[in-house]
């Protein structure tokens, strides 16, 4: 009984009961939706297809948590996202050789170059300048996607190149690498911000800055740090998409997904007041939209009600996990039965 | 006066409870206030005074018990309701909006109007009148946040008089003023108790405690002790019922001789700040701080102590003069180079500059050793227990839960984690401005002692307290500013009183 | 405060000054566009032009055609972000004696008079070519369609939707099966084809809006497994160079042109109209249709 | 002006209490001031670099371009005053336009239509206020999703553009009033100044003003010290609400029209204008006439490019890119140099 409440008064539940209730919506609608298949020893099926599409905005959200944490924000991720595609097709496309991987790993290294210098520059903004970062992201996000449009001047680059292709669209070990790669950062991130104090401190600075200054942290480095590492994310979440479709689409590539990755972001329990984060709720929450977005095409959701009905399911995650909300359910179950609250003396 | 009860209490509450997560912060508690009476409401820090306040006020509402005011059960939905029922409140926390100016502050809410539009020039009138009957001449247009914390607590106490309140609530109005401004209040207050206002009085101060109020409540643990006449209870007697025990260190504190400062002639200062300054926040002065020394720095409100020790500690950029740290000039550009060379500064406003609200007890008493070690190599979870438990156990940390949210501990517990903060960082000079602020005498007397301890086993510390006897009975040498100008320093010993100290910032060190 | 007869920022007096305010740059057809445009209405043809991006707000292209007025320009032409909506500005400009020309959009005005000319396609037009020949060539059988539309909303995606609608509602063996928006770029287009492979087992034709949707959904088939052009046919609108190679690689099985390469149309009708003549209300561009064969023979000479 | 006399004097040492002397500008009004000074830095830039630029027709279209986005803007300045934000506004916007095109192509009068459509902004509004308060729902995710819900119900509404014909819009659209020169206002701009000089009033002169900025200073102590902090939350969504509904109204007066991918983006315009305006987004601390400099400068800043006439698409994001950071920098040491 206990268990079953604490279960329900988590954080996390109700957000996890979304997700449940659309894979089960799409399986009623196409059955075989989690049916997963081996074929030519890759892993095929919808589930596969959820965890690869999630891959770009869990690294978009993975940034974008950081800096929330941080009290930030950073809207100018879907414009990194279209420089980073940019830069390294554009290298792609010049090159003799668009097949060679060594050719491919100096276009990729190139753009992660690119996108840490913006990083630099966001976070030089927001933490030495002191502009609000909305504004100082803003900057970004009306620049950097005629940036990436004066790299393959206006043109949607097109290339064939196939270690490129394997970044999204190729499997290693059965499961597709884009995921790979995104589950890579997502642990690895995980495990820096709790194995060290990095996960402390940016929660610290987030929450109170002046004290955080005053106890010693480098406040001023953290907030830096982090637009560098969501710039970062956003970078090999530019290559990822645009090697899905083998072509830099400085306009669209990343469009409008700094509102998904903020939303995925509060869904999964960080504040945008900064402070205490969690990636793992983030994850949760990059999987609620993503499977929000594949369920709208499995369930044939009329495109003129697509809007709504996201509107919809977010407006229900979010009034259901609602503190006041979660309150109620406990209050009535709490009047139900009555257990004796234990406290230690 | 009224000590032959007045017939019906204006407020009752009986048999309050309150949990929250972990804690029973009030437990069946018993509460009565009289009109026309100063009533003391006393206990420990985190016994469940200011629970039981915002319990009244409906800041929290209630698990059990009844709340009767006027000999009606109300039940209030937040501090506008009680507001509107004549409970009139000053929270213990200075809650004002320090974006916006004096007048403002005071008069949010009460502003004068004529058909619906603020009258600002009779509204700013108006406010001023309030600010003198506490005494405070200061500019009603002047941005809140511009005042030091001691202007902004009379300024918080001015707002609770705009109301016609029938009942006053006071939850530690003086624990940043000095003997001046508290006189004022209770001069203020004493005409209120007159004009048949019931008044509510929190304060660590026994002194205060006993010259102003009739009647007190002692809470212990969120539970009831009991209540009692002022004049029927021994402050011996007193201090048991709060902390259950008798209390031995005071006693023994009393008792340390002042210890001399000529033997360390021979040795370097470990700190040495030359003609430090900066421009409009303080002028520039010279300080020694030896090692194994206490030096106290005395001054009215606003005198700049606070500057003065945000300079040493590289918190703001001095804009003259140098700092030595044990001879060797040293740039204070942050608060970290200070920092690495064993300097800390534990803030007077620990809401915020001081707690990092939504950390644990546990997080933020190691933050300041995190911060020194960079965030590569994180504290172990061995380490960090070794050290939390230490602390939590030598200041009495309550509740002794290391993973309770630091903002919702009670405010002296509050500040208790501070000082573990920096204790623990093992420093060389220790610079704690306001350190036992809000907090009650057992701890008081407990920090206090740690203060001496730390001092003869070879720290250096800068003491700054509003409270000159503190300073005196802990500090060798006593710095003394007035108007954000260092002007005078004198060793302390047996013969100097607090009237010599008085005299000196009077006369602006031309005794 | 007006500057005398300093016009054109000292250069040849002769220049004819033209306002232009393109839609914005969202895709690879729109930059040919902008493009040819820029091309075409040189100082060397004897033009001054002056080139605005409304980023597809139709604020700032209203405000855009106001700065024109007020510059006073000897010509505007602009691209419309939305049919509706023009009349206050259009009737501004017709006061300030300025002639205006519509290119590639169209706007709804009921006073034709507001505007000289238009001159671009016919998006029915092009919705029905594809629906005619998916129609005849492949609906000889009973066969599956899901369509990938356009932005919402957008004057392009309602027209290519009805175009095609209309023309296989005579053919029973036709029917769309499922139509979702892919918002006319190849990575939605992409993750739409995506959820339709999963959803429906059994599709036979694509119907994109525009190239770079069908080429997000030759990834999609190709990802799944499938061959396109062979397991699933897929017809498309645009021509742009990239949809017109993967149509001579037989990916794609039909595009019906949109052509982008309006400026020396524009140039032309500007010409005629400075010598007085006339030019006719619509001026609809000769848009060709490609299979396979015909995509191989022009790629080469493609520009966009 | 000189830096010094803005310093507090050093030397005569005040009083107790007293000891704050009052600068001779306020501190608060500095941002404000450094958008004026960068704006007259603008229009003399922009002056000396076009022709025709410094004109009463010009500067005139600048506010009549942008009469909608000033209601936005300073609905939007109650909002973060009090610390929230509100995304929803864009689609607000067009959901009013759509909503109006949609009843006057019914045969609905402006008598009717007009109050409904500033109506449904409010009801918008409520709905966030409910959510923001009520649930306490962060206003970014609250307003997103009435974003989301506002742009939905535009499909529903007017899946394709409809233009507007009725008479009275269209009187409203035509209506100038000024001199020949092109120095004109139109109804939409007097509605927008009308709409500035209430927001002004109600900020400063009323009790719900006072407190909406006492909110943006700090939420708890509003509480506390007994403010009507939910009412005045609520609120603030409702007027923004409200006066995006009004700039649906404007905008439709503008375009004669209504369309469901109207005012895409919108939002971060009125954001940027807010805040480029000299208003702290954490709240508390701005003024309503900043917000309407922010709308000039935006108005400005496209206007330029329009002069300028040879920008290809990608340089024009650029160039507004670093116009707005040049601009924010600047305001920036502006106001750090005064500090
Ligand atoms: N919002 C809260 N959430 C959780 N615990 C709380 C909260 N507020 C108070 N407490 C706990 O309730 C207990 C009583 O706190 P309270 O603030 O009433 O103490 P106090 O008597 O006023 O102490 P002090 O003298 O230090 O101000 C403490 O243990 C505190 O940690
Ligand atoms: N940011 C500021 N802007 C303007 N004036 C300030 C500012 N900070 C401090 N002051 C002024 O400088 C004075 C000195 O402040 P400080 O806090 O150093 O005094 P103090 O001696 O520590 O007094 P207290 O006992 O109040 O702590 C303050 O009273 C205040 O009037
Ligand atoms: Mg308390
Ligand atoms: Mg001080």
């Amino acid at each position: 009984m206990s268990a079953v409440g604490s279960l329900t008064r988590h954080r996390l539940f109700w957000p996890v009961v979304a997700l449940g209730v659309l894979l089960l919506a799409c399986v009623l609608k196409s059955h075989t939706f989690l049916d997963i298949a081996v074929r030519d020893g890759h892993l095929y099926g919808g589930p596969i297809d959820i965890l690869r599409r999630s891959s770009v905005l869990l690294l978009v959200a993975l940034g974008m948590t950081l800096v929330i944490a941080t009290r930030g924000i950073d809207l100018s991720v879907g414009a990194v996202m279209a420089i980073a595609g940019a830069v390294a097709l554009s290298q792609i496309a010049a090159s003799d050789n668009p097949g060679s991987l060594a050719v491919v790993g100096s276009a990729v290294g190139s753009a992660v170059l690119v996108c840490l210098l913006i990083g630099v520059f966001n976070g030089f903004l927001v933490s030495v300048v002191g502009i609000q970062p909305i504004i100082a992201t803003l900057v970004l996000m009306t620049a950097g996607r005629g940036i990436a449009m004066l790299i393959t001047g206006g043109q949607i680059t097109t290339v064939t190149s196939a270690p490129f292709k394997t970044i999204a669209t190729g499997y290693w070990l059965g499961l597709p690498v884009a995921a790979l790669i995104a589950g890579f950062f997502f642990l690895a991130m995980a495990l820096i911000t709790r194995r060290t104090a990095l996960g402390v401190l940016i929660e610290s600075v987030g929450i109170n800055p002046v004290a955080s200054r005053l106890a010693g942290v480098r406040a001023r480095t953290i907030v830096w740090t982090v637009y560098v590492l969501c710039a970062f994310f956003a970078c090999v979440a530019g290559l990822i998409r645009t090697s899905d479709i083998m072509a830099a689409d400085a306009n669209n590539a990343g469009l409008f997904i700094e509102l998904d990755a903020i939303l995925a972001v509060v869904i999964g329990g960080t504040s945008l007041a900064g402070g205490k984060f969690s990636l793992v709720g983030t994850l949760v929450g990059v999987l609620v939209i993503t499977t929000l977005t594949f369920s709208v095409t499995i369930l044939g959701i009329p495109a003129n009600a697509v809007s709504l009905f996201k509107a919809l399911v977010v407006i229900l995650v979010c009034l259901l996990q609602s503190p006041v909300v979660r309150h109620k359910l406990r209050a009535r179950r709490r009047q139900t039965a009555p257990a004796p609250v234990e406290v230690p003396a | 006066m009224t000590d032959t009860a007045t017939p019906a209490p204006i407020v009752t509450m009986s048999g309050i409870s309150i949990t929250f997560p972990g804690v029973k912060a009030l437990d069946g508690v018993d509460f009565r206030l009289f009109p026309g009476e100063v009533h003391a409401l006393m206990g420990e820090n985190g016994a469940g005074k200011s629970t039981l306040i915002k319990a009244l006020t409906g800041v929290y509402s209630v698990d059990s018990g009844s709340i009767v005011v006027d000999g009606q059960e109300r039940t209030f939905a937040g501090p506008a309701q009680a507001q509107g029922a004549g409970i009139s409140t000053v929270y213990q926390e200075v809650n004002l909006c320090d974006n916006l100016s004096v007048a403002e502050n005071i008069m949010l809410g009460h502003e004068v109007r004529r058909a619906g539009i603020v009258d600002w020039r009779r509204t700013r009138a108006a406010a001023r009148d309030h600010l003198r009957t506490m005494n405070l001449d200061i500019d009603p247009k002047s941005s809140l946040s511009s005042h030091s914390l001691a202007v902004q607590q009379l300024v918080a106490i001015s707002r609770a008089m705009v109301v016609d309140a029938r009942v006053l609530i006071l939850d530690e109005p003086t624990s940043s003023l000095d003997a001046d401004e508290v006189a004022r209040l209770f001069d203020v207050v004493r005409s209120l108790r007159d004009r048949g206002v019931a008044i509510l009085f929190v304060s660590h101060f026994l002194d205060q405690v006993y010259a102003i109020s009739d009647r007190m409540t002692v809470l212990r643990n969120g539970t009831l002790v009991g209540e009692y006449r002022t004049a029927e209870l021994s402050r011996v007697d007193l201090v048991q019922k709060m902390i259950g025990r008798a209390l031995e260190v005071l006693e023994q504190l009393e008792e340390a001789p002042k210890r001399s400062v000529a033997e360390r002639a021979d040795t370097a200062p470990y700190l040495q700040a030359i003609g430090l300054g900066r421009k409009g926040s303080i002028e520039p002065f010279d300080l020694d701080v030896y090692a194994g020394e206490v030096v106290g720095l005395a001054g009215l409100l606003g005198s700049g102590r606070t500057e003065l020790a945000r300079l040493l500690y590289g918190a703001d950029h001095a804009d003259a003069g140098e700092i030595r740290v044990e001879g060797t000039p040293t740039r204070m550009r942050t608060p970290r180079s200070a920092l690495s060379r064993g300097i800390v500064y534990s803030s007077e406003s620990r809401k915020t500059e001081g707690i990092v609200g939504d950390l644990t007890v546990r997080e933020n008493i190691v933050l300041g050793l995190q911060a020194d070690r960079g965030w590569l190599r994180r504290i172990s979870r061995r380490r960090s227990d070794e050290v939390v438990d230490r602390y939590i156990e030598a200041l009495g940390i309550r509740p002794a839960n290391p993973d309770a949210i630091a903002g919702n501990l009670s405010g002296g517990n509050q500040q208790k984690v501070l000082l573990a903060r920096w204790l623990a960082t093992a420093p060389k000079l220790l610079l704690l401005d306001e350190p036992t602020r809000g907090i009650d005498v057992g701890a008081k007397a407990e920090i206090q002692k740690l203060v001496a301890d730390l001092a003869a086993q070879g720290m250096a510390v800068v003491f700054i307290s509003a409270e000159l006897e503190e300073v005196l009975r802990l500090s060798h040498r006593i710095a003394v500013l007035r108007d954000r100008r260092k002007v005078a320093e004198i060793v302390n010993s047996d013969d100097v009183t607090t009237d010599d100290v008085v005299h000196l910032i009077a006369s602006g060190g031309q005794s | 405060g007006d500057e005398g007869t300093a016009d054109g920022g000292g250069g040849g007096g002769e220049l004819i000054s033209v306002g232009f305010s393109q839609v914005g740059a969202e895709s690879g057809w729109r930059a040919a566009n902008t493009k040819s445009i820029q091309d075409a209405l040189t100082e060397d043809a004897g033009f001054d032009l002056s080139f605005s991006d409304a980023q597809q707000k139709q604020e700032n292209q209203i405000q855009a055609i106001r700065s024109y007025i007020a510059q006073g320009v000897d010509y505007i032409a602009f691209s419309p972000v939305v049919e509706s909506g023009w009349d206050s500005v259009l009737e501004e400009a017709k006061d300030a004696g300025i002639p205006v020309i519509l290119t590639d959009r169209a706007v709804d005005s009921e006073d034709t008079s507001l505007y000289v000319t238009f001159i671009g396609s016919d998006f029915v037009e092009e919705g029905k070519r594809v629906g005619d020949w998916v129609s005849e060539n492949l609906g000889t059988e009973q066969i599956n369609v899901v369509e990938l539309q356009g932005t919402t909303g957008s004057a392009p995606a309602i027209d290519r939707k009805t175009g095609f609608e209309d023309a296989i509602s005579g053919n029973s063996n036709v029917s769309v099966i499922a139509s979702e928006t892919g918002n006319f770029t190849r990575a939605e287009g992409k993750t739409v084809m995506e959820g339709f492979l999963q959803a429906y087992p059994d599709i036979d034709v694509v119907y994109a809006h525009n190239d770079d949707m069908g080429l997000g959904a030759i990834e999609a088939i190709e990802a799944a497994g499938k061959v396109p052009g062979q397991d699933i046919k897929i017809v498309t609108i645009d021509g742009v160079k990239d949809g017109m190679t993967a149509l001579s690689e037989g990916k794609i099985s039909y595009i019906v042109e949109c052509n982008p390469l309006l400026g020396p149309d524009l140039a032309e009708i500007i010409q005629t109209l400075e010598e007085g003549g006339t030019v006719e209300p619509r001026i609809v561009t000769k848009d060709e249709a490609f299979d396979q064969e015909g995509a191989k023979a022009v790629l080469a000479d493609r520009q966009y | 002006m000189a830096t010094d006399q803005l310093t507090r004097p050093a030397d005569a040492p005040p009083s107790l209490g007293s000891r704050v002397r009052r600068l001779r500008i306020d501190e608060r009004y500095l941002p404000v001031l450094g958008t004026v000074l960068v704006l007259v830095a603008m229009l003399a830039i922009g002056g000396s670099r076009y022709e025709n630029f410094l004109t009463g027709r010009v500067m005139a279209n600048v506010l009549i371009n942008n009469s909608f986005l000033v209601v936005i803007a300073v609905g939007m300045t109650f909002v973060i005053l009090t610390g929230g934000i509100d995304l929803s506004v864009g689609a607000v916007v067009a959901l009013s336009g759509c909503v109006a095109a949609w009843m006057f192509s019914h045969g609905y009068g402006a008598a009717v239509a007009i109050p409904l459509v500033i109506l449904v902004g409010t009801v918008i509004g409520l709905v966030v206020g409910v959510m923001v308060h009520v649930f306490e729902i962060q206003p970014f995710i609250a307003t997103l999703a009435a974003m989301f819900l506002a742009r939905g119900l535009c499909y529903i509404v007017a899946p394709e553009s409809i233009p507007i014909t009725d008479p009275t819009i269209v009187a409203l659209a035509r209506t100038r009033w000024g001199t020949d020169d092109g120095l004109v206002i139109t109804p939409s701009g007097v509605i927008a100044l009308a709409v500035v000089a209430i927001a002004f009033v109600t900020l400063h002169y009323t009790r719900f003003g006072r407190t909406v900025y006492a909110i943006g200073g700090g939420e708890q102590s509003a509480k506390l010290m007994g403010l009507p902090v939910a009412r005045t939350k609520v609120l603030v969504y409702v007027i923004s609400g409200t006066c995006a509904g009004l700039g649906g109204l404007l905008f439709a007066i503008f375009s004669r029209s209504g369309y469901a991918l109207t005012g895409v983006g919108m939002e971060l315009d009125a954001i940027a204008a807010v805040v480029i305006g000299g208003t702290l987004l954490t709240g508390g601390s701005g003024f309503v006439l900043g917000s309407v400099l922010g709308v000039l400068v935006l108005g400005l800043i496209q206007t330029i490019i329009t002069f300028q006439g040879t920008l290809s698409s990608w340089w024009t994001r650029i160039f507004i890119g670093v116009l707005l950071l040049v601009f924010v920098v600047l305001q920036r040491l502006l106001v750090i140099r005064r500090r």
